[in-house]
This record gives structure tokens, sequence and C-alpha cells, in this order.
């Protein structure tokens, strides 16, 4: 359970995909401008990457290694449209934003470096940790990002048209925050914060890893 | 030899059994989709003629054909005839003009005498904070309805625009004219027959 | 042995140095620009004065703040911040709201200039992206007036028949007619002389091409800046308006070209070192300057075109390496 | 031919009115004499003489058996009084010979050198360049079988401000330079003698055309620093660019200074080692001047013979402001490659300046590179000690004339941090 | 519009008004993973011009042939296409390998990056069903095979040029005395949104 | 159930699939190349996404690169540590190996040094050593100017008030990077000493006494002292400088308080301060032989 947890922290944590690995931009930097928007496509995302996860350790014995990255990339793929379809059909407004991530998450570098990385080495439960974590981490940050960039390039937080925060109305929002310019920027400065805080921890991590 | 058959077999399985779950969840979800397309698109007529209760799609090829004519340079898609009650109370047209950022997909609600009763818009591509500002600034879609019946391009371009997103508004704004242009030229004249 | 040798500083060779410093080119640059400020000043008025007062004033008060909290040691007497800010108050029109000026110019040395080391590390014109950043920001406020209180000494409808307010200035004007009807709706050649002389339609720095180009002078023939880039912008500029059917000289002296070709396409810090380099950088923002304005969806390109060379300059340095003596090839 | 224009340079303030037209004379012999063992470029001598020997004017009192090296003679008669290390102007830490000179000197005899023929005579009279490198003459005199020397060319350039030693000696005794060119095109077999001159020194370039047959051109250069330097000189007259990597003499030519020249002719005509040289003794000293100076005559012992510091002095150069080097301690000798003495006041000399100053970009070292090579990239990756970046933008070909520091508006050390470049790319065997 | 126009169009929309990295978020990861060197980035590029080209013809022909005939392509266009994608790239890449050691140095070694970039499934998509990633195609609802790989070269050359260029921003970067917690990949995110900022002048032009 | 759409999906999918499939595994006998079977299982070991995050082209790369040994075994950042260790143990111990020598420093002079000019330009003690042989009287000390702290990778070096480099044991690997950008280091003022040396020399100075004496006040005076007390015979003054001998040493810290000049300095991992590794604590901290006292 320990191992368990501790696989499951990793993502979220010292081994985040968007801030430490950074990979996976792609969609985190376009679907944030909104709160409502990331929500969704973390959920996606969280579903495939942990689903595949499951599905390759399952079979991992039964995979050979030489056509393992087709099989996996189908099986994310299946995945990924099973996503695409149930959301057309079920939130067809979220789906009119996002429709057009949702097939790239498939080559979203993360779900395959996880299946591969981690699904194919492990056991089902643990690949569900992984999964989990990597998701969620990549869920949180994209959150943070979308919170930033909505509420400081619109002035204010809104979900499904009721408007949960709104700044003072004195505060006139700088639009380039929504824009192409402003998801590069905010995230900039995000991973700068991220790493300013986990400074201190990486470099004791740093000065034990050269002396093992 | 058998190396690589049972390779090919390993990808054939999953090949198969992908295109049979998708296929599974496909036609499990179809029904649904194609139901919430329809909804979606009643929603958007409903808003620009909220009187009518029934729409109908307009196959009157020659009519159509004139239409697309009148609407030029926009591209017209549909034309509805609306009813409440089984009674002829106006029309709905649905074409894409070009905003900003790509066409935008607009309908545009017109009673029988050719003014407006409502503009809304199905799907557009504008920047988010500049071009969305003729969702936002929900003022300058309302002042459509205050068109005169039979109105033209003159009255449309009298209306005010959006500074920071003329050309968003702009597409807006041709689209009414359009519209009105579409009424002018064939639909005025189908009012009597329609009755 | 003297006393006087006890003071004996050990240096590397070469002992002397050339007068001008850093310092002097920056104010050398201020001086240029002094005659078009004043200028606009008096015709304009207070706003102007107020405008270049908040950007020059935000401007430096950054550069302190950020160097105070970094601990890094003040760099305000070296002038380039003062430059940032002259030159980003020039580029705004006089109705800029203070908050916007300000802001642009937080923009401009914060995180276009301090955030990459300051001082000659920036890889983007500072003055430029400040600006850009609010053009894209408040698209609306910049481009319309938020308060005519703000804005007396200026007449609403200048005596030749624009809009100084609504920001229909010539060039929008003429873009408009020109996609209208193919056809410009006004004399263009009558516009020469306002446009030299007194234009009081767009930025600070569209009032007077003439003194512009008289600071810009002074500035090559003192050996500030290198004729290539302003003579490659300018050049292409006239050029491709021709080819465009346009009235070059029109386009030349409308919308900024000669405080941008002057003043800030030939920003030491953003722009190619190289002599060959200089010339293809200076064709790259007269041709990214004068396409954007023929099938635009702004009238006024400018600022986009040289910060596109901007983004191009480390990549042109390294394609026009200068021929090393004695080597038959370029270093590549 | 027509002459070229190098490209880049600078033109500095020259500063030589102060010592342009004042004549040659003799600095007096001083109390002691400190010889160092190497003043020239390659190998070190080894002292032949012991503490205590009684020397003769002329007398070799260090050599050593190898290609690239130049014996050393005592400039006076005297004693030896000791033999141990001293700092040079360069720097260095190297062996030397102190002398004692004897209260009567004649100046005017010496030993005289013996060989058999004209390359071993200007080899045993120790003659390296006086132009600054003070490569041995006779190596460059012996160029390698393949190469043939079509011009010779004598460098009187003197570009470099404040120093007027080249110049006076042009324009007193331009006899000796004359015929030193003779010799060497003799020598070398050149089949074009060129005496090339900057154009500030209009009197010199008349005193050489006066002594010039048809046999010896004089040239006039436009006055822009580093026109004396190899290669711009070469280029400026041939329009060849010496290759990288190989020697002047692919191009057919052979530069030789004029005091070079001078000593030549004095060597093969009446057999006398160079112990002796003229140095310009300029900026804040009472009464600047030229002298002709023995060799291992202290710094400060010249400072004296011509007066004193007049003012408060910031850097004491040997050499030239541009090139030369600031001495830490003035008790140095003056060695065969001192051309010059020059005390810099406070305003005058570089501001002393230690730190990181930012690059702006301006570009005027580019320009101003007479190498063509891009003095501020080399410097930014030395600085941030990323040498194999920095080797690649070709620090090997810098001749450290010091345009560039001149230049910089933020008075960068660019020079220093290149020859950082220059001796890591050096060490990682880049050519 | 002449065909003539039309192709600059697709090309121009593609590389510069609607440039794939810097104003469509896609394929970042190697744009930011493989600009901190030059030679890398070039050989991405060429890669990448080489990848997309083949992978358009790929999906083209199977939609146009397989997938839209059989009516099943709105569900199994993923599966299929990236499948595709993949192993073409995977072929190339060995046969380079054995017959032409030297293109395959120079470009050969990058292939594998590219098999599952979000920038290659994109473009072919697009070329393959265009409209679906709004990429702003100034045609009607379908291209032509030719119309499709000028639009794919657009967007290629985009992406290359795009790279290389912020490769030499960075080369600059990596001397700039950036505050301690920006060094690295935040200055080169602040860096890419500059450059971004610069792109936004073409935006709205030729009404793309 | 639409069947037919059913069948048609698979079909479609499956056709692509066996294509495909086929066409690769023929290849893969084709094109066959061979390759380090290293090689084989670090990419076995790698993610294989070829994400591209280490800025190297593709797993493959980057396996070849570590068996080549041109990078090291962590270099995947994609994968992090499991991944480092997994091919940490492909390659064998030799990924991490615990380094045998540190480095110290062997001047002890600083602000005690005698200074003959001022210097002005690039803060480096490279170039500072060119200029008039050095900023300092003594050729042996050290310049100040820490090229060695920018040069070091590991950041074990930081310079102090005294304008000295100082070395923490702990972070240095022994890379001898520093010791060869010193202009000085050829000499000895930075050496490399057995990671476990308890007790390092504060001087180099090969000069006369005298002139080591008037160069620098914290100069070895070769009093013998040290030789004298140590009571294991391992320290000893050579050609007039203290030399210590490890193979001997202890660190009893005998030699440590009785130089008059303070110039033998503690260091590293000691025994007794409490696994404390540091560089250049001086005599005032507690020796083995006094913190035993005083327990
Ligand atoms: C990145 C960017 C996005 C833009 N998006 C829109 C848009 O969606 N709708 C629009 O009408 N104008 C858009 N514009 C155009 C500018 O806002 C244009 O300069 C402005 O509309 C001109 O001012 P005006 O509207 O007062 O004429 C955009 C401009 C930029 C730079
Ligand atoms: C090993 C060596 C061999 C040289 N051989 C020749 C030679 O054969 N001919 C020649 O003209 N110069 C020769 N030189 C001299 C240099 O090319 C150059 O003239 C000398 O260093 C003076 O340069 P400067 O005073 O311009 O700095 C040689 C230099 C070296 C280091
Ligand atoms: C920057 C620079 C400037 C130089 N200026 C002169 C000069 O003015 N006069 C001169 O004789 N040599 C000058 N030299 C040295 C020449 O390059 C060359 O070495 C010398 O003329 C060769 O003659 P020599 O071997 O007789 O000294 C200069 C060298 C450099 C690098
Ligand atoms: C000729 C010249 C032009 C300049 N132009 C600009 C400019 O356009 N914008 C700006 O912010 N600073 C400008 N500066 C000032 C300074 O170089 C600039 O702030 C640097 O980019 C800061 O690193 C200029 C300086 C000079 C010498
Ligand atoms: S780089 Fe070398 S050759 Fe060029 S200007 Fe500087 S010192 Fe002179
Ligand atoms: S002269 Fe100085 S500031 Fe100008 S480019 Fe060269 S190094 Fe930079
Ligand atoms: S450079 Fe190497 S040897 Fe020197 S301190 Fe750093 S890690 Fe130790
Ligand atoms: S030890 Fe060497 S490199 Fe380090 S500061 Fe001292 S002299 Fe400089
Ligand atoms: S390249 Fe798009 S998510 Fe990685």
């Amino acid at each position: 359970m320990n191992e368990w947890i501790r696989t499951f922290r990793q993502g979220i944590g010292i081994e985040n995909p968007l801030t430490v690995l950074m990979i996976g931009l792609c969609a985190t930097l376009a679907v944030s401008t909104q709160v409502q928007n990331a929500l969704f496509m973390g959920l996606a995302v969280v579903f495939v990457v942990t689903m595949s996860n499951i599905l390759v350790s399952v079979f991992r014995n039964a995979i050979p290694s030489e056509v393992r990255i087709p099989i996996f990339i189908v099986v994310i793929a299946s995945f990924v449209t099973i996503v695409d379809l149930v959301m057309k059909a079920f939130v067809p407004g979220i789906y009119q934003v996002l429709g057009i991530w949702i097939p790239l998450i498939v080559v979203n570098c993360m779900i395959l470096g996880r299946a591969e990385a981690f699904a194919y080495h492990n056991k089902p439960l643990l690949a569900i940790a992984d999964g989990l974590g990597m998701g969620i981490g990549f869920w949180l940050v994209m959150v943070v990002l979308a919170t930033i960039r909505e509420l400081f390039g619109t002035g204010a937080i809104v979900w499904f048209e009721t408007t949960l925060v709104r700044l003072p109305a004195g505060y006139a929002p700088p639009s380039v925050l929504l824009l192409f310019p402003g998801a590069f920027l905010v995230f900039g400065f995000m991973i700068a914060g991220t790493r300013w805080l986990g400074e201190r921890s990486a470099a004791r991590a740093e000065a034990r890893a050269c002396r093992r | 030899m058998s190396k690589s058959i049972r390779l090919v077999i390993a990808v054939l399985v999953a090949c198969v059994s992908a295109a049979l779950g998708l296929s599974l969840t496909y036609a499990a979800t179809a029904p649904r989709i194609a139901e919430q397309n329809r909804l979606a698109e009643e929603r958007s007529l409903q808003a620009v003629l909220p009187d009518a209760d029934d729409f109908e799609i307009v196959a009157d090829a020659a009519l159509l054909e004139a239409a697309a004519a009148a609407a030029g340079p926009t591209d017209l898609k549909d034309v509805y005839r609306a009813s409440e009650a089984g009674a002829h109370v106006g029309w709905a047209i649905k074409l894409a003009s070009r905003g900003y950022g790509g066409p935008m997909q607009l309908v545009i609600g017109l009673d029988t005498s050719g003014s407006v009763t409502g503009v809304s818009i199905l799907s557009m591509n504008e920047t988010p904070g500049l071009g969305t500002k003729v969702l936002t600034e929900s003022w300058f879609i309302e002042q459509f309805v205050t068109l005169p019946a039979g109105f033209g391009d003159a009255d449309v371009r009298a209306l005010d625009s959006i500074s920071g997103s003329t050309r968003s508004a702009n597409g807006v704004r041709n689209g009414v004219a359009a519209a009105g242009r579409v009424y002018a030229a064939v639909l005025a004249g189908e009012e009597g027959g329609a009755q | 042995m003297d006393d006087a040798i006890e003071a004996r500083v050990v240096g590397p060779a070469p002992h002397i140095a050339a007068p001008t410093t850093c310092t002097h080119i920056m104010l050398w640059v201020v001086a240029a620009l002094a005659p078009s400020a004043l200028w606009a000043v008096v015709t304009m008025g207070w706003v102007a004065a107020q405008l270049l007062l908040i950007c020059i004033g935000v401007a430096l008060a950054t550069e302190y703040v950020w160097n105070a909290i970094a601990r890094r040691p003040q760099t305000l007497t070296d002038g380039s911040a003062l430059v940032t800010g002259l030159l980003l108050a020039m580029s705004l029109p006089p109705r800029t709201p203070w908050w916007v000026a300000a802001a642009a110019a937080l923009v401009a040395i914060g995180l276009a200039k301090q955030l990459f080391g300051g001082l000659g590390h920036n890889l983007f014109n500072p003055a430029l992206v400040g600006r850009a950043f609010v053009a894209v920001s408040w698209a609306g406020v910049f481009a319309a007036a938020p308060s005519r209180g703000w804005f007396q000494t200026l007449p609403e409808v200048t005596a030749e028949g624009f809009d100084a307010i609504s920001g229909a200035t010539r060039l929008a004007v003429a873009a408009a007619d020109r996609a209208a009807s193919g056809a410009y709706g006004f004399d263009l050649a009558a516009q020469y002389q306002p446009l030299l002389l007194r234009n009081l339609e767009g930025s600070l720095g569209e009032v007077s091409a003439a003194l512009l180009i008289a600071g810009g002078l002074l500035l090559i023939v003192r050996g500030i800046i290198d004729w290539r880039i302003p003579a490659g912008y300018i050049g292409t500029m006239a050029l491709v308006s021709w080819a465009f059917g346009a009235d070059a000289l029109f386009h030349i002296l409308a919308g900024g070209v000669m405080l941008g070709a002057f003043f800030m396409a030939t920003d030491y810090v953003s722009s190619p070192m190289s002599k060959t380099g200089r010339i293809v950088y200076g064709v790259g923002c007269g041709l990214f300057n004068a396409v954007g304005r023929f099938v635009g969806a702004m009238p006024e390109s400018t600022t986009f075109a040289i910060l596109f060379m901007n983004g191009l300059a480390p990549l042109i340095d390294r394609m026009t390496r200068p021929r090393t003596f004695g080597w038959v090839k370029r270093d590549v | 031919m027509a002459r070229q224009v190098f490209r880049g340079g600078v033109h500095p303030p020259e500063h030589k009115e102060a010592t342009s037209a004042s004549a040659i004379q003799w600095a007096p012999v001083p109390a002691r004499l400190v010889l160092p063992m190497s003043q020239h470029l390659g190998a070190p001598c080894v002292p032949t003489v012991a503490v205590g020997d009684r020397v003769a004017r002329g007398q070799v009192i260090g050599s050593v058996d190898a290609v690239v090296s130049a014996p050393i003679h005592s400039p006076v008669a005297g004693t030896v009084t000791a033999i141990s290390d001293t700092l040079t102007t360069g720097g260095a830490r190297v062996a030397a010979v102190t002398i004692e000179p004897d209260a009567e000197q004649d100046l005017e005899g010496y030993l005289k050198v013996t060989a058999d023929d004209e390359r071993g005579r200007i080899r045993a009279a120790g003659i390296v360049g006086l132009g600054g490198a003070t490569f041995p003459s006779v190596v460059k005199l012996t160029p390698p079988k393949d190469m043939h020397i079509e011009v010779l060319i004598l460098n009187g350039c003197e570009c470099e401000p404040f120093l007027t030693c080249d110049h006076r000696l042009m324009v007193e005794q331009p006899e000796r330079v004359v015929a030193g060119a003779r010799h060497i095109g003799r020598i070398v077999g050149a089949k074009r003698i060129v005496i090339a001159v900057e154009s500030n020194k209009p009197d010199a370039v008349e005193a050489l055309r006066a002594e010039a047959g048809d046999d010896v051109e004089i040239q006039v250069l436009p006055t822009r620093y580093p026109q004396g330097a190899e290669k711009q000189l070469i280029y400026a007259l041939l329009g060849a660019e010496v290759p990288h990597g190989k020697l002047p003499a692919a191009t057919g030519a052979l530069v030789h200074n004029v005091a070079t020249a001078a000593a030549i002719a004095d060597a093969l005509e009446h057999g006398k080692p160079l112990t002796e040289r003229i140095v310009t003794v300029t900026g804040e000293v009472a009464r600047p001047g030229n002298y002709r100076v023995v060799l291992g005559t202290l710094v400060s012992e010249l400072i004296e013979i011509a007066g004193g510091f007049s003012g408060p002095v910031e850097r004491v150069i040997a050499g030239g402001p541009m090139t030369g080097q600031a001495l830490a301690s003035l008790d140095v000798p003056v060695t065969k490659g001192t051309s010059g003495i020059v005390a810099l006041a406070p305003g005058v000399a570089a501001p002393a300046i230690i730190g990181d100053q930012p690059c702006i970009r301006c570009g005027r070292c580019t320009v101003g590179c007479p190498m063509g090579l891009e003095p501020y990239a080399i410097a930014n990756y030395a600085n941030r000690r990323m040498w194999d970046s920095a080797a690649a933008r070709r620090p090997i070909d810098c001749i450290e004339c010091g345009v560039c520091s001149y230049v910089c508006p933020t008075r960068r050390p660019l020079l220093q941090l290149i020859r950082l470049a220059k001796a890591a790319a050096l060490a990682k065997g880049v050519s | 519009m002449s065909t003539i126009s039309q192709f600059a169009l697709l090309f121009i929309g593609g590389a510069l008004i609607n440039n794939i990295l810097l104003t469509r978020f896609i394929g970042l990861c190697p744009f930011f993973g493989v600009s901190g060197n030059m030679e890398t980035s070039m050989g991405m590029s060429l890669a990448v011009v080489f990848v997309m080209m083949m992978a358009s013809t790929a999906t083209w022909v199977v939609w146009e042939f397989v997938l839209a005939p059989l009516g099943v392509g709105e569900f199994l266009y993923i599966p299929a296409f990236i499948l595709i994608i993949a192993s073409l790239v995977q072929f190339v890449e060995m046969y380079l390998r054995k017959s032409s050691p030297v293109l395959y140095r120079a470009m050969g070694i990058f292939l594998p990056l590219i098999t599952t970039n979000c920038a290659v499934l994109a473009t072919a998509t697009e070329a393959a069903k265009p409209g679906f990633f709004k990429l702003n195609i100034p045609v009607g609802a379908s291209l032509s095979l030719g119309q499709a790989l000028i639009y794919t070269l657009g967007v290629s050359i985009g992406f290359g040029f795009a790279l290389i260029t912020f490769a030499a921003l960075r080369e600059r970067l990596e001397l700039a005395s950036v505050p301690r917690a920006f060094k690295g990949s935040p200055i080169a995110f602040i860096t890419a949104g500059l450059l971004s900022l610069a792109y936004v002048g073409f935006s709205g032009w030729f009404g793309l | 159930m639409d069947l037919v759409l059913i069948a048609k999906a698979v079909g479609a999918l499956s056709l692509i699939g066996l294509i495909t499939s086929a066409v690769l595994s023929t290849a893969a006998k084709k094109f066959h190349v061979e390759i380090d079977p290293r090689v084989g299982a670090v990419v076995g070991a790698l993610p294989g996404s070829n994400c591209g995050a280490c800025g190297r082209p593709s797993c493959f790369a980057v396996a070849e690169g570590i068996v080549a040994g041109e990078i090291p075994p962590t270099a995947c950042v994609a994968g992090g540590q499991s991944v480092a260790d997994a091919v940490a143990e492909i390659m064998g111990a030799a990924a991490c190996e615990m380094a045998s020598v540190i480095c110290a420093r062997g001047c002890g002079g600083g602000d005690k040094a005698v200074r003959v000019y001022d210097y002005a330009g690039v803060p480096s003690c490279a170039a500072a050593n060119r200029l008039a042989g050095g900023p300092l009287a003594c050729a042996w000390g050290c310049i100040g100017l820490g090229d060695c702290e920018r040069a070091c990778p590991f950041d074990a070096i930081s310079m102090d008030a005294r304008g000295l480099p100082v070395i923490d044991p702990v972070k240095c690997t022994g890379c001898g990077i520093c010791v060869r950008e010193c202009p000085r280091g050829q000499l000895t003022l930075l050496e490399l000493v057995p990671e476990a040396a308890p007790i390092v020399m504060r001087c180099n100075a090969r000069d006369k006494v005298k002139v080591r004496r008037a160069n620098c006040t914290a100069c070895c005076i070769a009093c013998k002292k040290c030789e004298r007390e140590c009571p294991h015979d391992a320290i000893h003054v050579i050609d007039m400088l203290a030399v210590v001998d490890y193979e001997k040493c202890t660190g009893c810290g005998a030699c440590v308080e009785v130089c008059p000049q303070k110039c033998i300095d503690f260091y590293g991992h000691r025994s007794g301060v409490d696994a404390v590794a540091a560089d250049g604590v001086g005599p005032d901290v507690k020796t083995p032989a006094k913190a035993v006292e005083e327990a």
C-alpha cells in the first residue's frame, strides 16, 4: 500500500508530467483558457491514462515487445475515441470547445510514456496508481493554469454560464492572457514558481543522488 | 517466420478488439449524438423565434437557389419555415458569415413582416476576449430586433459596432443584412403562398 | 619613486578607451528624439506630456525596484530605461489611458528586459513588447477614446476631416477605402505635408515624420546607428507598397514607419550585429510591415513586423557571420 | 599596385606631439642593469657568466643552442653581481643576470660579433623583431624551402598612440633603415622592397625618400590603427590575406620593423650586437622624449631620467597603450621588446573596471575588428566558461590588437576574455 | 480563387498565420525538448517535413479510399491514422538506417521522436478531413491530394522555421543572466510567449 | 445492433493492422542492423516514447549514448528515478560510482596575502594571473577571483569572505575540473586528496621561507612543530614545507593545534565530530581528542 501511495504521489509532485517532465504540453496550453474546459479535459486525460495503464498492465505478458508501440497506440486511440464519442453524446456543449483536442490525447506524450515506462513493467494495481497520479498531477496543473488565465484574462471565472468569482469592476482584463502568448507566459511563470518552491528539496535530493 | 506471424497476430488481435469496442460504442452513442445534434439545432431555432413551435426545413431547390444568390457573399445554409399551432409565423435563416477567425454560423429569425425576431450564433472561431464580445456584450445582438420591417443594408450599417472587435461585429451584421436581402428578394414573395 | 604611483592599477591591454560610453549613446538617442517629443507636446498638448511622464516614470521605477529586489547593482544611469520609456510613449496614441501606458512600461521593463537579465540580454525590443502587449490586451480601449476629458486640446475632427478620436487615422481610412473599392477616397499627395510636419491622428511619434528623419540622420551621422537598418526598412517598405500599387511615399510617411525604422528597429540589443545581417533584418522589417498593411487585419503593423524580426535576429546573426580574415569560407 | 584599406580598425587620439619632435638622446647608464635571459620569443637563454665575472660591452652573457632563440650581450663593461629571478615587463618570472657597470663607459665601442655568413652574424648579434613580437629575426630570414619572398616590407607605421621611437629613427637615421632594407632584401632575394609609413609622419617619408634609390619604394598609408599589424600591412600593400594558420611568407611577403632593419644593418656592417634600443618615454613625465637606452635599465631609473612623474599616474605601460603591459612594479628592466614607457594619468587611462559589464550588442567591436572576428561572442562564451563554443568563433585568429576593448561603450575587457578563450582553444588542440 | 493563389494561401496560412507551434499549440513537447540544441533542431525540422508529407499522403489515401467509403471513419480514424503514421515512420527509419547512413544521421535518428507527435497526427488528420482542427483552411470542406500536400508542406515548414528560430533564440538565452528561478525552461516558455506575441501580427492576414 | 457496421469496422482496422504489421515485421528482418546488446537492454528499460524531453532525438539515441558512456544513466527525464535505477543496473555499478578522491585547497592566504597591485579586468583568476605575475606577491597563493567556483559542475565550491574557495567535501566528486581550471592548480594550490583525508595543508608556497613570510602572514614557516608533535609520523617538513602523509594520518589533530601559523586544517568527514563534513572550520572546532575529553 505504501508503494501504491508513493507511486500515486510521484505523479502529482516530483515527477509531475507538466511542471517537471514537461510533456503533454499541447492540450494543456490550448484548453486552459477556461477552468471549465480544463476540468473536463483533465478528466478525459485521467480516464485515458488510467484505462490504458490498466489494459497494458493486464496484458503486459501477452504483448510482444517488438510490436508493443503499435499495440499501445491502438489501445490508447480506442479509449480516446470512446471519450470522444461519449462527450459528443452527453456533454455536447463542452465537446464544442474541447472537440479538437480530444484526438490529440492519443499523441499526448505522457500517456504513451506511462504505458511504456510504467504499466508495461508493473502490476495492474500499481499501474492504476501511476495512471491516477500522473493524470491528476496533469489535471491539477492544468486547472491552476486555467484559473489564472480565466480569472485574470476575463476578470471572472464562469462555470456553465454562472459566474463563480468576479474581480472588482475597475479591473480591465488583459486579454493577451487568453491568447496564445498568454499561455506560454503564464506557464513559464508557473514553472518558475513551482521550481522556486521546490528548489531546496531538489537541492537536497541532488546532493543525495550524487553521493549515492 | 513463426515469430513474425506471432507479431502480426498480436497486432491483429489488438486491431480487431479495438474495432469491435469502438463500433459497439459508436452504435450505442450514435442515436444519442444524433438526438443531441437535433436538439441543439432546435434550441437555436427556438431561440430566435420563441413563438414558434414547429420548424420545417425548406426543400424547394429553386427558392433556395434564389435565396443563396441574395445572401451572397455570405454562405446560406438552410431556410426554415416556422409555425405556431400550424399557423405560419416567420422564417429562420441559417447562414455562415465571415468573421475574424473564420466563418461564424448564425441563425436569424424573421417574422412575417420581415423584421428580426432574434439572432443567435451557433458556432464561431473568434478570438476569446476580442471577437467573443459579440456574445458577451449582449446589447450588440439585442439591437437587431429594433430593425424595421423590410430593413435593408443601410439600416444594418447604421447600427453600432463594437470597437476592438469590428470584424467580428461586422460578421454578424453582414449575416443579418444578408437575411434581410433574402427576405426581400425571396421570402416576402412566399408569404402569401404560405398562408 | 613618487607617491603618485601608489594608486597604480594593473589591467589588461588596451589601456585607453574610446570616449563613447553606453550612457552617451543612450543620451544621443534621447537628444535625437527630443524635438519630436517636444513638438508632440506642443501640438497635442498636455496629454502628450502626461503620457511621456508616465511611460518614462514607470519604466525607470520598474527598473529601480527590480534591481533593488534582485539585489543587482542599480543600472538607471546607463540610460536605457529612459530610452525605452521615451520610445514607448512615442509609440502610443495620446489618448491612451494612464493605466494602459503604465502597464505597457511595466511589461516593457519587467517582462521583456529585466526578466531576461537586463540591458543587453533581452531578445525582443522592450518598448515594442510593451506596446504589443497592451495593444492586444486592450484592443478596444487602445483603439477608442475612453474619456474626452482627458483630451481637451485635441479637436474632435482635425482640419483635414479625419476623426482624431475614434482612431480613424489616415492610414486606417486609406486601408478601408482600398478594401472597399481598390482606390483611395482622398488625395494622398495632399497628405505628405501634414504627415511630415503636423499630424495629430496617430501616436506621439507620428506627429512629424520630418523631425524623426532629422533625428535619425543625426544618429547615423554620429555613428550611433547603422544606416543599413533604416535604409533596408524604408526602401523595402516603399518598394513593396509600390508593388501593391499603393502610394509609396504616403506609406512610408504614415503610421510610425519612421519611428520604427530609425529608432526601434535599430535597437542594438534586439537586432543583428553583422553588416549583412542588418540589411537582411531591415529588409525583413520593411517587407513584413508593408505586407501586413496590405493583407493584414491591422492597418498599422510596424510593431509586429519589428518584433517578428527581433525573433529572427539571432538566426540572421548566425547565418551572416562576417568572414574571418585569412579564411576562405564563412564560419557556420 | 593598388593599395587596399584593411577592414575595421580605429583612429585613437595619437598623443604623439609630446615626443615626435624630440631628438633621440642617450640615457645615462644606471648603477645597475638587470638582463633577463628571455628577451625574445623562443627558448630562454642560459647565463654564460658567473657572479663576480668581469664582462665587456658586447660580450655574450647568455645563450642557448636552439633554432628559435637569440643570445644576450652585456650592454656595458662591468661586473656580474647576481644571477637570480626577476619579473619582466610582461609579468613573467625569469632568470636574469645583474651587472654593475663600470664608472667609465665607452658606448661607441663594443666586442664585434663574428660569423661566417650574414645570417650567422645576425643570429650572433642577438637581433630580434623590435616591432613588438621579439621574434628572432634570423628565423624570419630563413623561410621554409617551398616559400619565396617576393616583397620585403619594412614596417614604419608605428600606429600605436604615444610612441614615436620608430618615427624618430626614420627621421634621424634614414640611411641605417634603408641600408638594412637592402641587406635584408638581398639575403632573402626579394624582388621588391617597400617601406610603409603612416600618413601622420610626413617628415619621415621625406627623409626616407631622400635616402631610397629606385630600388626601395616608400609607401604612405592611411593613419589607422592597427595599420602596422603584419597581416593588415600585407593586405594594405599587396591586397593579399595571410591564410589562417600560414606564415606571412605564404603571400610572398616578409615584414620587418624599421628598427630591426637598422639593427641588422649595424650587425652586418659593423658587427654590432643588439645592446640598446630606442624607447619613447612619455605621458605624465617631466621630460618626455626618445631615449637610447642600454638594455637592462630599470623602468624606475628611466622614469627618473625623464624627470620623474609630473602628475598623478594611474597606470604605467611598457609598450604602447593599445598592446603594452601595465606594470605592477617599476623595478623591471627594459628589454629588447620595450618600445616605450607610457605613464597614463587617471583620466587618460581606461577606467579600472572589475566585474561583468553587459554587452549591449552595439556591434562596434565586430565592425572594428581587423580580423573579421566577433569579439563580443568569443568574450560572452569565455565569460560563461563555454570554451568549446568560444573556440568555434576562432579566437586563435585574434591578433590581440585591442581595438575591440578600446571601442566597447560598456568597457568590457573583451581582449582579456578572448585571450582566455585563445589559451583554452590552444590547450584543446584547436588550430 | 485561382489555383496558384489558393496554393499560396494554403502554404502561407499553414506556415505563418496559423503556425502550428506558436498559434495552435500543437507539437510543443519537441519544440521545447529539442530547441536547446541547434543541430538537433535542424535535423528535427528536416525530419518533420519529410514525415508530415508522407503521413498526409497516407492518411489522405486511407480516408478517401477506405474509411470514408465504408462509413466507419467517424469512429475509426483516430486509431487508423495513428497506426498508419507510426508504422510508416518506423518503416522509413529502418529503411534509412540500413540503406543510407548519411541521411539516417542527418534526420533518421529523429524519426522515432516524431512517430507519436501531435503535430504530425493533427496535420495528417487535417489534410485528410479538413475543418476538424479548425486550422482555418481557406478552401472548401475537402482538399484534393495536391492541396493537402501543399498545406502539409506549409505547416511542416512553419514548424521547422519556428523551431529553428527558437533554437537560435535559446542559444542567446544561454548567455543571458536570467534570474535563477527562471533559468532553463521557464525563460524558454516566456521567450516562446514573446515570439508568439510577434506572430499575433499575422493573425487576420488574408482574413485567415 | 448494426452488424454490418461492426463487420466493416473490424474489416477496415484489421486490414490496416495486417498490412502495417506485416510490412514492419518483414522490414525488421530485411533491414536488420547489428547493435550492442546492451543498447537493446537499455532501450528496453527506457520509456520508448521518444518524447524528446531530454533534448535528445530518440530513446535509442539516449541508449547508445549511455552505453557509450557519453551521457549519464539518469538522462531520461520522462522516466524519472525508476528508469534511472533500471538503466544503472544494466550498465553495472560503474554508473554512479563513489568518488575516491576529493579536492582540497592548499592556501590559507586570502586577506592575509600581500597584494602588489589593484587588479582591473575580468573577474577571473586565470586572467589576473596573466597580468604582471598576478596580483599576489606570492606566486603560489590563491588569487581569489573564483574560477574554481564557476568551473565546478557540482556546485561544490563557494568563495568565502576571506576571498578563498571553500570546498564542500560532500558535494565534491573529485572530478578534478577545478584543479585544471585554476591557473595555479597545476602547481599545488588545488589538489586531489584521498576522500577520507581528515587534515589538509593550507600553504603550498615553495619560495624561501623569508620570501614567503614577506608575501603572506599565513604561510608555513617550516618550524617543524607539527612534525615533532605528530604521534603517527604522518606529517613531515620536506623542502621547507610541511606535507601530510595520508597513509599514516589518523586525523587526530595534534598538528592542527600546534601550528603557530594555523596553516594546517581539518577537512572532510571526520569521526567524532558528528559526521560533520566541512572545509576550513579551523582549529576552534572540537577535535576528536577534545570531544573525547569533554565527554
Ligand atoms: C490576436 C488578435 C485577435 C483578434 N481577434 C479579433 C476578433 O476576434 N474579432 C475582431 O473583430 N477583431 C479581432 N482582432 C482585430 C483587432 O482587435 C483590431 O485591431 C481591431 O478590431 C481594430 O479596431 P476596431 O475594431 O476599432 O477597428 C484581433 C487582433 C489580434 C491581434
Ligand atoms: C615557429 C615560428 C616560425 C616562424 N617562421 C617564420 C618564417 O619562416 N618567416 C617569417 O616571415 N616569419 C616567421 N615567423 C614569424 C611570425 O609569422 C611573425 O612574423 C612574428 O611572430 C611577428 O609577428 P607580429 O610582430 O606581427 O606579432 C615564425 C613564427 C613562429 C612562431
Ligand atoms: C596590433 C598590432 C600593431 C602593430 N603595430 C606595429 C607597428 O606600428 N610597427 C611595427 O613595426 N610593428 C607593429 N606590429 C608588429 C608587426 O605585426 C610585425 O610583427 C612586425 O612589424 C614584424 O617586424 P619585426 O619582426 O622586425 O618586429 C604590430 C602588431 C600588432 C599585433
Ligand atoms: C539606437 C537605439 C535604439 C533603441 N531603441 C529602443 C527601442 O526601440 N525600444 C527600447 O525599449 N529600447 C531601445 N533602446 C534602448 C536600449 O537599447 C534597450 O532598452 C535595450 O533593449 C535594453 O536591453 C535603444 C537604444 C539605442 C542605442
Ligand atoms: S578580437 Fe582580436 S583582432 Fe579582433 S579587435 Fe579584438 S583584439 Fe583585435
Ligand atoms: S563593443 Fe562592447 S557592447 Fe558593443 S557589441 Fe562589442 S562587446 Fe558588445
Ligand atoms: S570541480 Fe570537481 S574536484 Fe573540484 S570541487 Fe568541484 S567536484 Fe570537486
Ligand atoms: S583556488 Fe585557484 S581558481 Fe580558485 S579562487 Fe583561488 S586562484 Fe582562483
Ligand atoms: S507534443 Fe503535443 S502533447 Fe507533447
